[in-house]
């Protein structure tokens, strides 16, 4: 099995280590991952996205043009690779900073409110992992338990006390989805 | 726009965006002095009616695009080599006016040579050097003019002396060449400061039409994103610990060193 | 009281670095809670008692503010907090007297 | 130490080079290496080795000499404008025949170009960017992985040949992370004596000295030819070269680095759609696995390169084949990295011209 | 202006830039090309060319990148260690699309090897001593009248396709002398328009920028594209070769600059000894004569390259060859200048071997 | 040898070539200062016993081939980069002794930015400043410390402010900087200069063993084929016009500027 | 006719201004010449020496191995060039500076004692255009008149006051050989 | 009277630069007419006065001159002129009673 994911969004919402925790939870559960960012101009701000594939067997080329999932943090980048999804592939999008929904019909789509769900865990920090842990409760590319372990080893360890509440930000995740799971089939 | 019901019949434009900045966004960071520089260069060349007169040279740096920005005729060059590209273009346009502005890794690293030849021979131009004590561009490293202690990319425990040397005061240096006429120290974290930041330029702008030789605005800016504070953070922070090492004021005035640092008038002033 | 000074902000160039919040010496600015297209916190006026100053204009980075000043050059005391391009509850300070009037504040 | 790690390929050279026990680094930030500098700033410095951001890449170049000629492992690294400006120096090392690890993350060009990635540097890497006749030892990853074994690779062969050696990758193999495993590698079992090295002259030997200069002609030509001498060992000794299934298949494809990686995705593809292609991947990029892509014609119908560039290794695949089968090329420019799906459409189009020709 | 005089290339080569109105020279002493600076210093400044002697060749590279964005005809003249520093500043000039005229007089490499003659730079100049994809339009004159005649031809060409040209002449063409006679050149008619020079912008056109960056790759890859464009059209309209005594030859040497001369001779000892040779003189080393020289094949059992360098023309007769016929090579390093003798030498052995073959 | 009937017995040898300078004869042209400064460099090296500790890089200029004629280990450089060179050098041997010998050509033109930046970085090493006001190797071209009006053979009617600027003195230039230790300016031309040069060396290996950082010796000396002098001709030239423009003297002591130029001292003094 | 000579000595002897001259004097004839010197390694002093072919036809090579005639001003050149002569080729020395003659017998061999000549002629400067006119009365490659008239291009005006010593240099040359011709034939 | 000191010339390294002449305090030292192997005039002694004081190997550039001393430091006026290795016809002079004695003449 292998999964093409995208992240995307403004630069400053995570979307890199987003990648790079399913990443390396990736080779934690033994799998062939890669992990490409698109750097763009040398400045500060603008858009942001990665490419990360996690595979069982080994990755020929990190560079695709469709993806089997895109996750979509603002208007922009949804605009942009809403197209670059397979036929039968997800699209996950924040629903706080996405006013034009995805107009695709042949994908799963999931609108994840990760601001007001943040909110609700009183640290906006965790957006991000909320959105992996609704993603990952549509398509178990690695199991949650794993991203845990995998945030362990990319978070440096002065900010390990923000271990628990990333953990609760990925069940968080999981749950509305499963919550909300029987209109988004 | 939000703010046109805001009423402003009877009412003068005391200021507004001179026509010489272009349309076009600037991609700076939230707060950064390259902004301000921009703006104040392009009024003066709007106020004195340059446009048609001035050529700029901006290299690698944060400002590599300044030529979106700014409203004129523009050269882009290799990192370092500003001066160098002026000196090119100057000599064979003797009548027209040039400016570099260039960053403290430009002109004060990889730029070190030409800089201070430029100086020396005494170049018709006018050098612009935006000191933010470090590499915006690249994301954050070292500068020659980094101060000691300070953590960058590059230097993770804080700038040492042992490695990395002292942060360079290459303004001081050319001021002591005699090809130099009009250098200066400055800074535009304040309304204040950056009237006197455009009255410089303009002094500059009418030496090089006398042909008097070299001047060099070194600007102690900013750099919010490289240094991780919010914009008032940073110039707060530049206050505190730029000018002790980078003292604001006038170093050579008509060809002349000014022998005491002079600091920068706080007697109420207006444009 | 007449209006001596205002200033047009283009709220979609703003990037809320808030220089220009620091700079005016009547407080006549604060930054919005609303976000704009770029997703920045813009500047605002909060008080029409601008004195056209121009500080906040000669700060700004990004060359938003356009500053006017009353032709006339009548001073009138009282100022009146008058609200304009609020979107979002933002802490309206009324305008203090012990702030320093004049045309220019300085700093160093 | 075989702790699997997740890493830019840029952080995996950096850790490599400060396993492989490499002495001193110099250097200077640019997009899109400054990872390398930045790692070895932090984890270099800490664990010993002398890591210095210094002027500018002229003065890097230099650095490397002095070092190097003072008989420590060393290395610096830039990408494409900052390589340019390193040309002299390094003529000046392989001349004067030094050991070290010169990295390009390169980018595209020319001029300032983009800080996207790119392979166009590589005639600069493989003819010699510089003045007169030398080689650089030049080697292309393709992963990650490869990023970390090709810096101990590298290091091993500059010292045996006292050869600068070049690792030459394009930027997104900088940038992009995957897994990585360090080999236990004791960097005292592999650097060579360096009697030559310039550490204080001993009564009981002449002096060291280190120079590219020869006044005469005879004396230059001497050295002209024992380099020439060297570089027909190296020749003889270290291609390297990886097939992927180039057995059966009617074109093969030739690429180095990423674009021979996604290049495998296109193998997948092709045989989706019914098309015999394989791989040929030079891994040395100097010295030129022309040996096996000469012998290789007599089986196949054809050669399809694909860079990241406006076709510059075609010429060595052409002077590989010498006229025996066609060569075709897809490239792009300006930082854009080909995907498998264009590519698989532009050699469809070869394989179509070649098979009219073998009708013919 | 018909005069003869008795110069020295590099003499002749200042005073054709003074006559080809070459606006300013930025320049840095090296031997042997110093005669250029030190003749322009005196006839140059007197004849009111802008003429700086500066810091470094990196400055004078960028220099140039300045006064040509001005809309300047201008020159700078080195050495190949002094060359190999502007390949930085070159790219920047190739990319930006700046006309002007660079001057490398060759001498043996590599580092700083010796001030004798060779064509070791070969490589450098041809294929892109600089990153990324860029070509510099090459010229290899010959005599010392030509040295003089392509730096008019150098400028023009430069106007022509805004483009850099390079005159690549070996150490022996600029220090040797003979006789030139300077053609009566109006700069004014062939220097054209540059509307797209900074020169102040005026309001009737939006401002003027010369730059080599383009931040999204789609604009690069724009760029590369127009470059590609350019390129292929020089290619079609600018090859320059000679073909001397290529009629009823069973073996074509090619040589360029002085051992083309050394071959004539080559050609009168080889008639003596009745082996029927003749000779392809590249004149453009870039676009390089392929079509000639694959087209000759079919008349002739092999080619004989001979250059001052470790073979760096042959990959290029080789590619125009494309297997058909056998390519032998001779030659001299170091700064050793072959003598017409050694090379008939080594040419008869080479003849042997094809006349074998041809047997067999 | 001709001398041998010359009768030394009973007498003590009170100088003679140290053996740390090769039996090599060396290139320069007759009276040519190079001669002077390697002989007694290899005498300190020699007095010091230093031969097996230090390391002398020689970069492109009349001096290139130093490594033939001094007996210690040594690196040539490419033009413009004995400094980086030695970093490179010293920053791996750091308890080896490490000089450069430069030009005025090499350190004060293209190799600007290397000198200051090994200075502002505080490299522990000697720099040993070779000016002779032109560059000899290569035929007599200015150099960027030739003198206002001095011709050469690219400044055939003198050198000009106007293209050429002032001659640069940059010894004076990075004594301002922190990274520097001891900065002095000598003279080779007599018998009294010679042995303050002497002086100065032996000070300035000690300072390196104290790992005090950066010492640089500047000397004004001759080049008479340039200048086309004969040797006597040309050490009174020097003396007349190179010394008002660099002045001879201490410009920096133990880390401290010397307030006023120290002339050196005229007492009667004998090694 | 083509003539290849070489001429060669200490740097200083005027060695390359004699070759330059005759070239000059070739061209002002209307025949094609190559001057080519050997620079040697970038110092002052040391030896020098120049190629020069004078010749009615295009020359092809301008580096040659062998010589028409070899005009040696000291005992290294002599030495190292001897050899260099072809059969029936022509050696002049400079019998001053030169101890150890030639010692080839299939070449025609002129001593000419140019330092006694030209302390004769009150000028030592005239040294070389002595040995050229003794050349030019054995080997006619151009007419000493040309040689004036070149002289009078290839010296700078303000050493035009020379010219008439050199003319006389050039004629005494010619005549020493013509008075010494029975023994060197 | 005991010769003080003497000097040791390799005349074949010599370059007749003249320095050391110029260098010597004594008049000690004067150029041959003849030349070297190189073709250099090269540096003679022309009196045995030298005082051994080193000024002449000091400035000599090509460090050919060695320089020895009595050991005992007997001063004897009286200097006489004895001619050594002279190969052509060099004007000699006679020790100048003017010239300052002593060890070391002071030069700026
Ligand atoms: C030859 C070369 N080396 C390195 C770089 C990478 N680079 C681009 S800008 C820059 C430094 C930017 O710092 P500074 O000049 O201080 O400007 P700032 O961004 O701080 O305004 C560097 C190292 C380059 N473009 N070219
Ligand atoms: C990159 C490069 N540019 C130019 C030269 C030619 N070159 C050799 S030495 C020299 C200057 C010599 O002058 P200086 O450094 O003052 O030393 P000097 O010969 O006067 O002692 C130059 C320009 C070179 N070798 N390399
Ligand atoms: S990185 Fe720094 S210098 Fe660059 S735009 Fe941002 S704040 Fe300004
Ligand atoms: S013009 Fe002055 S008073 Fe008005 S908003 Fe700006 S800073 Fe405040
Ligand atoms: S200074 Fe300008 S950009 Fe910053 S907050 Fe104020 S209006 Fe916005
Ligand atoms: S050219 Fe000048 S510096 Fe060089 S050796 Fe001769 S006199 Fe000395
Ligand atoms: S040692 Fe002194 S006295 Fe003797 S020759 Fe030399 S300079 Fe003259
Ligand atoms: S100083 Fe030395 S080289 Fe010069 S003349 Fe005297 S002995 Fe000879
Ligand atoms: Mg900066
Ligand atoms: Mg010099």
């Amino acid at each position: 099995m292998t999964h093409e994911i995208l992240f995307a969004g403004f630069g400053g919402q995570g979307i890199l280590s987003m990648g790079m925790t399913l990443a390396y939870a990736g080779i934690i559960e033994g799998k062939e991952v890669t992990w490409m960012p698109s750097y763009g101009p040398e400045m500060r701000g603008g858009t942001a996205n990665c490419i990360v594939i996690v595979s069982d067997k080994r990755i020929s080329s990190p560079i695709i043009g469709k993806f089997d999932a895109l996750i979509a943090m603002n208007q922009p980048s949804l605009d942009k690779f809403e197209s670059a999804v397979k036929p039968n592939g997800i699209i996950m999008y924040d629903s706080g900073n996405i006013i034009v929904p995805p107009t695709r019909t042949d994908v799963t789509i999931a609108a994840v409110p990760v601001d007001v769900e943040a909110l609700k865990l009183n640290n906006l920090k965790v957006r991000n992992m909320i959105m992996v842990g609704a993603f990952l409760s549509i398509c178990q590319v690695v199991d949650t338990g794993t991203v845990v372990k995998a945030l362990a080893k990319v978070l440096p360890e002065r900010y390990h006390h923000m271990l628990k509440i990333n953990q609760e930000a990925l069940q968080r995740g999981e749950k509305i989805v499963i919550e909300a799971a029987t209109p988004l089939a | 726009m939000a703010d046109a019901q805001v009423l402003t019949n009877g009412m003068e434009t005391v200021w507004e965006k001179p026509r010489t900045l272009s349309e076009t966004r600037m991609h700076y960071c939230p707060g950064c002095g390259h902004g301000v520089v921009h703006k104040v260069l392009m009024e003066v060349i709007n106020d004195m009616g340059l446009q048609d007169k001035t050529i700029g040279v901006a290299p690698v740096g944060c400002s590599v695009i300044a030529y979106n920005y700014m409203n004129i005729d523009m050269q882009e060059a290799a990192h370092g080599r500003a001066t160098a590209v002026a000196t090119g273009v100057k000599r064979v346009l003797p009548d027209k006016l040039v400016f570099t502005y260039q960053g403290d890794g430009d002109l004060a690293a990889i730029g070190t040579a030409e800089t201070i030849h430029a100086c020396n021979r005494g170049e018709n131009f006018l050098i612009i050097f935006i000191n933010n004590a470090i590499y915006g561009m690249t994301g954050g490293q070292m500068a020659p003019t980094s101060l000691l202690g300070m953590v960058t990319s590059t230097t993770p425990e804080g700038r040492q002396i042992e490695t990395q040397g002292h942060p360079i005061k290459i303004t001081e240096m050319v001021a002591t060449l005699p090809g130099t006429y009009y250098i200066t120290r400055q800074s535009i974290h304040t309304p204040t400061t950056v009237r006197h930041f455009k009255k410089a330029v303009e002094k500059a702008f009418k030496h090089q039409m006398e042909k008097k030789g070299t001047c060099l605005i070194e600007v102690v800016s900013n750099c919010p994103s490289g240094w991780k504070m919010t914009p008032l953070e940073a110039n707060k922070w530049l206050d505190q610990n730029m000018f002790p090492i980078f003292p604001p004021g006038d170093i050579k005035v008509d060809g002349k060193l000014v022998e005491k640092k002079q600091v920068i008038s706080q007697k109420k002033e207006i444009k | 009281m007449a209006v001596r000074g205002t200033v047009k902000i283009d709220i979609e160039t703003c990037k809320g670095c808030e220089l220009c919040v620091e700079a005016c010496p009547q407080d006549t600015l604060a930054m919005s809670k609303e976000i704009n297209n770029k997703g920045y916190h813009y500047a605002v006026t909060i008080q029409d008692n601008c004195t056209g100053c121009v500080n906040c204009a000669l700060v700004c980075p990004d060359a938003v503010i356009t500053v006017y000043r009353a032709s006339t050059q009548k001073r009138d005391k009282d100022p009146v907090a008058v609200i304009s391009n609020v979107k979002g509850d933002i802490k309206v300070t009324l305008d203090n007297p012990n702030v320093p009037g004049g045309v220019g504040r300085i700093d160093i | 130490m075989s702790e699997v790690r997740l890493m830019k390929g840029n952080e995996a050279a950096a850790e490599a080079s400060i396993l492989a026990g490499c002495d001193a680094y110099f250097g200077y930030p640019i997009t899109p290496q400054s990872e390398i500098i930045e790692y070895l700033s932090d984890q270099g410095r800490k664990r010993g080795m002398i890591v210095m951001q210094v002027e500018s890449e002229v003065a890097a170049i230099n650095m490397i000499y002095g070092a190097a000629g003072a008989g420590a492992r060393t290395m610096t690294t830039s990408s494409s404008p900052g390589v340019s400006l390193m040309q002299e120096g390094i003529s000046y090392i392989a001349s004067a025949e030094l050991p070290c690890l010169l990295v390009n993350i390169n980018r595209g060009g020319p001029g300032l170009g983009t800080i996207q990635p790119s392979q166009g540097d590589y005639f600069q890497s493989v003819k010699g960017g510089g003045h007169g006749d030398y080689h650089l030892i030049v080697l292309a990853p393709a992963s990650v992985q490869e990023m970390a074994d090709f810096v101990y690779l590298g290091f091993d062969l500059a010292d045996k040949y006292r050869n600068p050696v070049l690792i030459l990758a394009d930027g997104a193999l900088g940038q992009m992370m995957e897994k990585v495993v360090f080999p236990n590698y004791d960097p005292k079992a592999h650097k060579l004596p360096k009697p030559w090295a310039t550490v204080g002259k001993t009564p009981d030997r002449e002096p060291n000295v280190i120079t590219s200069l020869h006044l005469h002609s005879e004396d230059m030509e001497k050295i002209n030819l024992r380099l020439q001498e060297k570089y027909r060992k190296i020749e003889a000794n270290e291609v390297r070269y990886e097939l992927i299934n180039t057995d059966g298949a009617d074109v093969l494809m030739v690429a180095y680095g990423l674009t021979a990686r996604i290049c495998q995705r296109v193998i997948e593809l092709a045989q989706q759609a019914g098309i015999k292609v394989g791989l040929v991947r030079p891994i040395s990029l100097y010295p030129y696995p022309y040996e096996i892509i000469s012998k290789l014609t007599e089986k196949i119908k054809g050669y399809f390169v694909v860079e990241m560039n406006a076709g510059q290794m075609v010429e060595d695949v052409r002077l590989g084949v010498n006229g025996k089968v066609p060569v075709g090329f897809y490239g792009r420019m300006g930082g854009i990295i080909p995907t498998a799906e264009e590519i698989l459409q532009n050699l469809q189009k070869f394989v179509k011209t070649v098979s009219v020709k073998e009708k013919k």
